[in-house]
C-alpha cells in the first residue's frame, strides 16, 4: 500500500502536507506518535472515512476492517449481533451466528453473547470492537489503540490472537499504538510520527520473526532503547527544527 | 373591506348613543340586539342608528352556532334573530324562548346556469348541490323533489354556501339550491346566466297559500314577562325601519358596508330578492307551523323533534 | 416475568387518567344546561343510541379508513422524503419554505381545492389530512438525519455493510424516536383534522354527522361523535405505545446513555 | 468569514423556493377562473388595496399578538410539564391520555367552550392555540427527557455541578434539538389554527376577515389573507432557523457524533 | 474510607455480595483486576452514581473528582468550557478561566483550549477529562483508566502530574488500572480483584515512598513478579476456588 503526496488540514491547521509513505502489503506496521499528531486520522483516510485535500492512497484491496479509537458499537442491538453485523448478508444466517459466535468466545465473551453494549464494561466492549473487526477476513486490517483498557492477560491473549489470524490470511495490517512492547512484539516496520505536519521521525523495520522475539530479549532491546529516545524526541522537537531534519533527509535521499 | 368587529359595532353602538345622550340629556335604557350578519340585521342597524322610542340598541352578531349558545348561555342579548328552526329546536331543548315576530321570509331559490333546465322535471338526471344537509334547504327541496315523484333520479350532493356559490360561478356546477344573501352575490357575478328554476316562496304559496317563514326574532320568557312595552316599541319600531329600508336601499347597502362588512351590491340585490316583511307572531303562527310540519314530518331533529308548545308565540 | 404487571398497573394509570377527565366533564356538565354541555351520562347514551341504529359504525368506519389513507400516505412520503432531503442541505433548503407553506395554508383555502379535484367523495378529506400530517413527518424526519450518529455510519460503510442491512439496523433504529414522536402527534392530529375536513367538505363520516348535529343543536350528539373520535385517538395512540416498548429501541431505552 | 455567502446563498435558495411555489399557483390559476383560483397579480394587488385601507395591519396586529401569546404560553408550559412529566413514568402514564385527549377533541368542540369561558374577545382564539401547540411541544419534551444522554448527567452529578448549570449548559443543550423541532411545527400551526379560530370564535382578526371575505366569494381577498398569514409563517420560520443556527448545539452540529 | 458488606447484582448476576474492604483515607489505592470483574461499578458506587443493593460506604467526604472510563465530554463547549463546567459557581468568571487554562496546559493542550470535543483526536478528550478531574482540588479522586490512549510521554507526565497533586492536598485516590507499572510507580497500596462475585485476589502495601521508587528497581521488581502472579492467577482460577480461597482466608483471620 503506497501513500503519495498526502495533504490533509482540518481548518487552516494542516496535519498531512505531501506526505508519502510506503506499507508492504501483507505484513505488520506500527504506528506510534504522541497523542494528536495524527494516526487515527491518516487511518480514516486509508479506510475512506476522511478523503485527503490532495495526493492519493493506492490499495491493493477495498476490503477493509477497522477497530476504531472508540468502541462504536450499535447500543440496540446485542453483542453477537453487533458482531453479526458486518459479517456478508450472503452468509446464511445459522453459520453468521456460528462464526460470530466464535469469535466472541476467543475475545472472552463467550457468557456475554446475548447482552447489550450498555451492560458491558468498558473493556468488554473494546474486546466486541475487536471481535467484530477479525471476524470478517479482510485484506487490509485497520487498528487503532486496539488493546486499549484491557489488562496484561487480555492484552496478551488478543494479541496472539492477532498473529494467529496474521498468520493464516495474511491481511495488511495498520497498528496504531502507544506501547513500544506491543509494537515490538508483532511489527515487521514501526513508523514513529511527529510534528505538525506529520514528518516520520523514524522508520524501523525489524527482521526477527514474531515468534522468536521473546526469546531474544537483547536483540529486542536494543530495538526499545531506540524507540523510546524517539518518542521522546517526537514531542520534544518544536516544529523548525523539525522542517530543518525534513530538509536533510530529503538531501540524503538525494544524495 | 370595512370595520366587522362586535367590539367595534358596540362601541360605535355606545357612541351613537354618548351622541343621543348628549342631545338629548337623558338617560336612555340600552337593549342589544343579537343578530346573524344577514336579513333581520339590516333594519337593526337603523335602530342601531337612531334609537327606538326611549331606548337605545346596540348591535352584535352571531355566525356560528356556538356563538349563539354561549351568547344565550351568559345572558347576552335581549332581542336575538334566528331561523324560526333554530328557534324551535332551542325551545325544545328546553331554553324558554318566545317568538315575537317573523321578519325574514322565502330566502330559499333553486338556480341553475343550464338554458335546459325550466322546471323541477328537468332535472331529472342531473345533479343538484344543496347547502346545509338536513338544513330546511335540504328538507323543502326533498319535499318538492317527492312530491315531483324524482327524489331518486336526481343526485343530491352537499356543501357549505360560499364552496357552491364559488362553483356555481365558475361554472363547475350546473344546478343548485341556495339561500340569500350569498345567491345574491352569484347573481351579480353572473348575471343573466343564471336563472331560478323555483323560488321556494312562491312554490310555497303555490302549495299551501301561505307564505314560507325563515327568520324571526326571539325574546326569553324573562324579558317577555318583564318588559312587555320594550317589545312592542321595538316590533314597531322595527316594523317602520323595514319600510323606512325598502325606501331607501341606497343608506341600508352604505350603513350594512360600514357595520356589517357585508359588500352593498350584494345587499341591495337581495333586497329584491328576499321578503323582509315583520308579522307578528300570533299572526304568522299558521305558516310557521305549516313549516314545521313539513321539516317534522321528513327531518324531525330540524326543529328539536315536535312541534313548539302554544307558549312559543309571543302574544 | 414482571411485564404482565406492569402491564396492568400502566392499564390502572390510563384508566385512572380517563376517569378523570370524565369527572372533570361531569362537574363542568353541573355549571351548564345539557345542550351546552351534556353529561357523561347523556352522551353515552346518545352515543349507545347511535351504536344501535348502526350509524356509529358506518360513519367511523368511513372515517378511519379515510383517516389511516392519509395518515399511512404522509407517514411514508413525510419520512422518506424528509430523510431524503433532510440529508442535502441545499435541498432542504429549497423544500422547507415549500412545506412551511403546506403547513401555513389555513385547511379552509385548502378545502375548495380538494372539492374541486377530488369531489365531494374522500378525496378531500384525505387530502386535508395529507396536509396536516405530512409538515410533521417531514420535520421530524429531517430534524433525526441530521442527529444520526455519524460515528456508527462510518463504522458500518467502512465495513461495507450491505445498503439495506444498513438501513435496517442502524438508520431505522437511529431515526426511530424522531418518527415514534412524529407518529404520536400525528395520530392524534389525524383525527381531529379528517373530522375537522369532513365537516367541511364531505357528506359522510364523524365529520359530516357531527356537522349535522350541531346544525341541529344536538349538543349530546355531538359530544357522543366527539368521544368516539377521542376514545379512538387514545386507543390508537396506546397501541402504538405498547408497540413502541415493544421495539428494539424502545426496550434498550438505556442506548441513551450514548454509549 | 465564509457566513456572509452562506447565507446569500440560504437566502436565494429560499427566494427561488418562493418563486417556484408562486409559479406553480400561476399555472394553476391559468385553469381556473379568479373566483377559484385568482391569480397572484391579483391576489397581490387586492392585498396592496387591504394594506392601503389599513385593515390589513391592524386585523394582522391582532391576529399576531393572539398567536404568540397562545405560542409563547405552550411553549413554556407544554416544555416545562413535558421536561417534568416525562422524568417520572408513572405521572407521564398518567397525563399521557389526557394530554392526547386535547390532541383529539376536534377545535370545534373547544370553541362553544372557550366562548363561554371567554367570550368573544381573543380569548377563545388564544385558547384553540394553546390546545393545538401544547401536546406537541409536550411530547417531544416528553422524547427528549427519554434522551437525555444519561452518562453527562452522570457526570455533572458526581462533580456536584450546581443546578442551574446543569440545567443551562447540560439539560437544556441536549433537549434544544426536540424544543426546537417542536417550534418549528407550532410555529406553522399556530398561524394555521389562529386562523380557523378566529374563523369560528372572533369577530376580529385575520381569520374574522377571512371568514368574511369567503362568505362574500371574495376568493381575490380570501388568498390575499391567506398570503399574507404564509409570509407570516415563511418569515417567522426563517428567522427561528437562523437564530438555532446560531445557537451552540446548532453550530456544532457535529455533536451528533456522538463524542 | 471503609467499603463494608457491600451487595450488588445488575439482574440476576452478582458482582459483589458481602464485600467489605479498606481504603487508607490520603492516599492513593490502585485496582488491578481482568476485565469486567467489577471495578468500574465499584467506583461508581463509591461516587453515588450507583446503589448499593445493601451495605455501606462510609466516606468523610463527599467532594468527588472522577476520570470516567470514557471522556464524558459535553459536545457544544469547548475545551476550556468544559473545564470550567465543574468550577465551582461561586469562583468568579476571570479566576476560573485562568485555573482552566492553566490546568489544560499542564496536559499539554494549551494550543487547543477554544476546539469543541469532536475536533480533538482520541488522546486529547482523555487529556480533558483529565484536566476537568485535577482542576478541583476534591477530597476524593477516583481515576478509571485515566492513561488509556495516552503515549508513554504524555502518561509520565500525567502521572508526575496526579503524584504533585496528590502530594499538595492528600486526596483519597482510587486509581483502576490495567498496567502493574502504572501502579507500582504511584500506589501506597495495591488491591486485585478476580471472580464473580468480586474477591479480593490480593492485597499488597508498597512501604518504599513514591519518589524512591525509581532508584530501587529490584526491590519493585519484587512487586511486580508477585502482582504479575497474581493477575495471570485472576483469570485462570475458576469460581468454586475462589469461595475455598475466600474460606481459608477467613479462617485464617480468625485465627
Ligand atoms: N448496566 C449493566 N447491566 C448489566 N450488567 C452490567 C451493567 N454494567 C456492567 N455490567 C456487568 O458488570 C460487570 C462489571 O462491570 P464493570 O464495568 O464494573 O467492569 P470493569 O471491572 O470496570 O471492567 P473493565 O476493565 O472492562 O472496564 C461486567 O461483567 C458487566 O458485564
Ligand atoms: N474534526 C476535526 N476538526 C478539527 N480538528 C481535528 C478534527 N479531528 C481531529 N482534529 C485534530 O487533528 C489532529 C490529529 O488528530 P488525530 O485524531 O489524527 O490524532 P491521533 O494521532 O490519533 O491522536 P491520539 O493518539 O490522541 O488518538 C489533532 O490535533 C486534532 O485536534
Ligand atoms: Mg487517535
Ligand atoms: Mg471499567
Amino acid at each position: 500500500m503506497e501513500i503519495r503526496n498526502l495533504t490533509f488540514a482540518y481548518g487552516d491547521k494542516d496535519i498531512f502536507k505531501d506526505f508519502s509513505i510506503y506499507i508492504p502489503e501483507g505484513e505488520i506496521t506500527c504506528i506510534l506518535g504522541s497523542s494528536g499528531v495524527g494516526k487515527t486520522t491518516l487511518l480514516q483516510m486509508i479506510a475512506g472515512i476522511k478523503k485527503p485535500q490532495f495526493g492519493e492512497i493506492i490499495k491493493n484491496s477495498n476490503q477493509v476492517s477497522y477497530i476504531f479509537q472508540e468502541p462504536r458499537l450499535l447500543p440496540w442491538k446485542t453483542v453477537i449481533e453487533n458482531v453479526e453485523f458486518v459479517l456478508l448478508d450472503k452468509m446464511d444466517k445459522g453459520k453468521r451466528r456460528v462464526i460470530a459466535k466464535e469469535m466472541l468466545e476467543r475475545v472472552g465473551l463467550g457468557d456475554s453473547l446475548h447482552r447489550f453494549p450498555h451492560e458491558l464494561s468498558g473493556g468488554m466492549r473494546q474486546r466486541v470492537s475487536i471481535a467484530r473487526a477479525f471476524v470478517i477476513k479482510p485484506e487490509i486490517l485497520l487498528l487503532d489503540e486496539p488493546l486499549q483498557g484491557l489488562d496484561v492477560i487480555k492484552r496478551q491473549e488478543i494479541q496472539d490472537l492477532l498473529v494467529s489470524l496474521w498468520e493464516t490470511y495474511k491481511p495488511t495490517v495498520v497498528y496504531i499504538t502507544h506501547d513500544v512492547e506491543d509494537a515490538l512484539a508483532v511489527a515487521y516496520q514501526i513508523i514513529v510520527f511527529a510534528g505538525q505536519p506529520v514528518n516520520v521521525l523514524c522508520h524501523t523495520f525489524i527482521d526477527q520473526p514474531i515468534k522468536e522475539r521473546s526469546s531474544s530479549p537483547t536483540y529486542m532491546d536494543a530495538f526499545r532503547t531506540h524507540l523510546m529516545l524517539q518518542m521522546k524526541k517526537s514531542t520534544e522537537i518544536p516544529f523548525d527544527k523539525m522542517m530543518q531534519m525534513k530538509m536533510m533527509q530529503q538531501k540524503m535521499k538525494m544524495a | 373591506g370595512g370595520k366587522s368587529t362586535t367590539e367595534q359595532n358596540s362601541e360605535q353602538a355606545q357612541a351613537q348613543s354618548e351622541q343621543k345622550e348628549e342631545t338629548t340629556s337623558a338617560e336612555k335604557q340600552t337593549f342589544t340586539f343579537l343578530t346573524p350578519k344577514g336579513a333581520p340585521a339590516l333594519p337593526g342597524l337603523l335602530l342601531a342608528e337612531e334609537g327606538f322610542e326611549n331606548y337605545q340598541l346596540e348591535l352584535q352578531t352571531w355566525d356560528q352556532l356556538e356563538q349563539l349558545l354561549a351568547h344565550l348561555q351568559n345572558q347576552e342579548g335581549d332581542f336575538i334573530a334566528a331561523p324560526v328552526n333554530v328557534a324551535s329546536t332551542l325551545v325544545n331543548k328546553g331554553l324558554p324562548l318566545k317568538l315575537i315576530n317573523v321578519n325574514t321570509w322565502g330566502t330559499i331559490f333553486l338556480v341553475t346556469t343550464d338554458d335546459n333546465v325550466k322546471t323541477l322535471a328537468d332535472l331529472e338526471g342531473e345533479s343538484l348541490y344543496i347547502s346545509h344537509k338536513s338544513g330546511p334547504p335540504d328538507v323543502l327541496t326533498k319535499y318538492l323533489l317527492e312530491k315531483e315523484g324524482i327524489q331518486d333520479k336526481v343526485e343530491l350532493n352537499y356543501a357549505t354556501p360560499p364552496e357552491i356559490a364559488q362553483m356555481l360561478i365558475a361554472g363547475k356546477i350546473k344546478h343548485a339550491v341556495l339561500p340569500e344573501p350569498v345567491l345574491s352575490s352569484v347573481r351579480i357575478k353572473l348575471q343573466d346566466q343564471v336563472k331560478e328554476v323555483i323560488d321556494f316562496q312562491a312554490a310555497w304559496k303555490e302549495m299551501y297559500n301561505l307564505d314560507l317563514p325563515q327568520a324571526g326574532i326571539v325574546v326569553t320568557e324573562k324579558f317577555a314577562k318583564e318588559h312587555p312595552e320594550v317589545i312592542e316599541a321595538f316590533q314597531k319600531a322595527y316594523g317602520e325601519a323595514i319600510e323606512k329600508m325598502y325606501a331607501n336601499p341606497d343608506e341600508i347597502a352604505k350603513l350594512a358596508e360600514q357595520y356589517l362588512d357585508l359588500k352593498g351590491p350584494i345587499v341591495k340585490n337581495a333586497l329584491n330578492k328576499m321578503v323582509i316583511k315583520l308579522v307578528e307572531a300570533k299572526d304568522a303562527k299558521a305558516s310557521v307551523e305549516q313549516y314545521f310540519l313539513i321539516l317534522l314530518e321528513s327531518q324531525p331533529e330540524s326543529i328539536g323533534g315536535q312541534l313548539p308548545n302554544e307558549g312559543f308565540y309571543y302574544k | 416475568m414482571k411485564g404482565s404487571t406492569t402491564n396492568d398497573r400502566d392499564t390502572i394509570t390510563t384508566f385512572s387518567a380517563m376517569a378523570t377527565i370524565v369527572g372533570l366533564w361531569w362537574i363542568v356538565s353541573f355549571f351548564y344546561p345539557p345542550i351546552i354541555v351534556p353529561s357523561p351520562v347523556e352522551t353515552v347514551e346518545k352515543a349507545y343510541q347511535l351504536a344501535v341504529e348502526g350509524q356509529l359504525t358506518k360513519e367511523l368506519a368511513i372515517t378511519v379508513q379515510r383517516a389511516l389513507i392519509g395518515f399511512s400516505f404522509s407517514l411514508i412520503s413525510g419520512s422518506l422524503l424528509g430523510c431524503f432531503i433532510g440529508s442535502y442541505e441545499k435541498l432542504y433548503q429549497f423544500f422547507k419554505p415549500m412545506v412551511t407553506f403546506l403547513q401555513t395554508v389555513p385547511p379552509i383555502s385548502w378545502i375548495l381545492l380538494a372539492i374541486i379535484w377530488m369531489g365531494f367523495g374522500s378525496g378531500a378529506p384525505i387530502f386535508v389530512v395529507i396536509i396536516a400530517t405530512f409538515p410533521i413527518f417531514f420535520f421530524n424526519a429531517v430534524q433525526g438525519v441530521r442527529h444520526l450518529p455519524e460515528h456508527l455510519l462510518e463504522m458500518g460503510r467502512t465495513f461495507q455493510v450491505h445498503r439495506l442491512r444498513m438501513i435496517k439496523d442502524l438508520y431505522l433504529p437511529s431515526l426511530w424516536p424522531f418518527i415514534s414522536s412524529a407518529i404520536t402527534i400525528c395520530l392524534g392530529n389525524s383525527w381531529k383534522t379528517i373530522v375537522m375536513a369532513e365537516l367541511l367538505s364531505s357528506n359522510s363520516g364523524v365529520g359530516a354527522a357531527l356537522s349535522m348535529a350541531r346544525l341541529q343543536l344536538e349538543t349530546a350528539e355531538v359530544f357522543a361523535w366527539t368521544m368516539v373520535i377521542v376514545l379512538l385517538g387514545l386507543i390508537t395512540e396506546h397501541v402504538f405505545q405498547w408497540f413502541d416498548d415493544r421495539t428494539r429501541v424502545g426496550k434498550v431505552r438505556k442506548w441513551k446513555s450514548g454509549i
